[in-house]
């Protein structure tokens, strides 16, 4: 399990290929990237992550560790950025390894869910005529209903 | 204790951390002390459903007990991902 | 949309990395890759895929449309290696971009079971002691229900 | 007509493709054809449940219709990924 919260840029693809190489032996890896999107109108000058560290640490290998119990995984990895980032970089990702695709898609999309809702992340987007926090979204709370 | 707050709970109040002595027996008891100290805090706490509040670094309801805390954060619902 | 059937080798995080970068704009990025297990014992030399030269492009590409029209998405990758492959090999792998999560992991999971059950490709396990072809799994064949 | 086999299929009947000159009007009598003609065929094809087919790239049911057919198919279930 690999849990990183840093402020530094990465590279999704490296990152996959050396999750992947730490397991040749399993058979399915699931991975999900965020990327920072645009406003329609391209407007997005910086999109501004804020996060509460010691407690975004905990909180994440606290999901982690949930997926951990809930599907047969070989291991986890979460990737989130804080900070200020452009449109087009990426925030985070998350990756899961299983024998099966069925369990590492369902424990990526679980550790999505929660990523979402429950990490001490908030967003800012500073726009080219304003800034304001983006709010949180009844859609991705209603998400955690289908994991009790 | 420490009182933490985070993105416009943080801007509304104007600073991102402060040391507070309390007697609060809970969260709700301390956020009625921090209503009753200036605008800035009444503004900040008018609506408490769109608050989330965090102990010791755990997320909890408002009526959560006080007892021991070192740590009391306050912010808006999460959106990361 | 990219759709290949090939013999060689490839790199999911160079592919990932690539198919990512062909369209910034876009929010969430899901991928799926699908490596050569060894079996339990650690007798597996080979794993040999047939498949069905001409209805294989067809039949992934009739798929992929297909998830085009079901979901909101920005583009596909499909990736399907044929020939002799050894354990910890990747055999496979689909990609998804959407504006929503939802949308690229629903999609992918589509791809994934279609190309299962769908698309003609046979595995053939080389064992030390013998050989035989992978059967179809029920379960393979059920998940297809849930897209009805 | 072409006539191609795939998997455990074409190293039961020895040949991964042939040509085929028919005037079967579905698949079903297609098979019932090749059944006729050698005891590898009857092996190969006893037992339509675990067999698939497809004609000209299409799959198909075994009551498909091969007027104007190019090109047949028999292959076990795919496992793919």
């Amino acid at each position: 399990m690999r849990i990183v919260v840093q402020e530094a840029g990465f590279d999704a693809g490296q990152e996959l290929t050396r999750f992947s190489a730490a397991d040749p032996g399993i058979g399915a890896i699931v991975s999900f990237t965020g990327v920072v999107r645009d406003t329609a109108e391209g407007t997005l000058d910086v999109m501004q992550i804020e996060h509460y560290p010691g407690m975004t640490e905990a909180a994440l290998t606290k999901i982690a560790q949930e997926a951990m119990t809930r599907w047969a995984l070989g291991d986890i990895l979460v990737i989130h950025r804080f900070g200020r980032l452009a449109p087009g970089d990426q925030i985070m990702m998350v990756a899961t390894t299983s024998a099966h695709r069925k369990d590492a898609f369902e424990a990526a999309e679980y550790l999505m869910d929660y990523l979402k809702s429950r990490a001490p992340f908030w967003k800012k987007e500073i726009l080219r005529d304003g800034a304001h926090w983006v709010a949180a979204r009844d859609e991705d709370e209603d998400a955690l209903g289908r994991w009790d | 204790m420490d009182v933490l707050y985070f993105a416009w709970v943080r801007e509304r109040i104007g600073l991102p951390k402060e040391r507070i002595d309390t007697s609060a027996a809970t969260v709700t008891a301390l956020v009625d002390e921090l209503r009753a100290r200036e605008e800035r805090y009444a503004a900040a706490f008018a609506d408490l459903s769109a608050l989330r509040v965090a102990v010791d670094q755990e997320l909890v309801d408002f009526d959560a007990p006080l007892a021991g805390a070192r740590e009391v954060a306050f912010f808006p619902p999460m959106t990361g991902g």
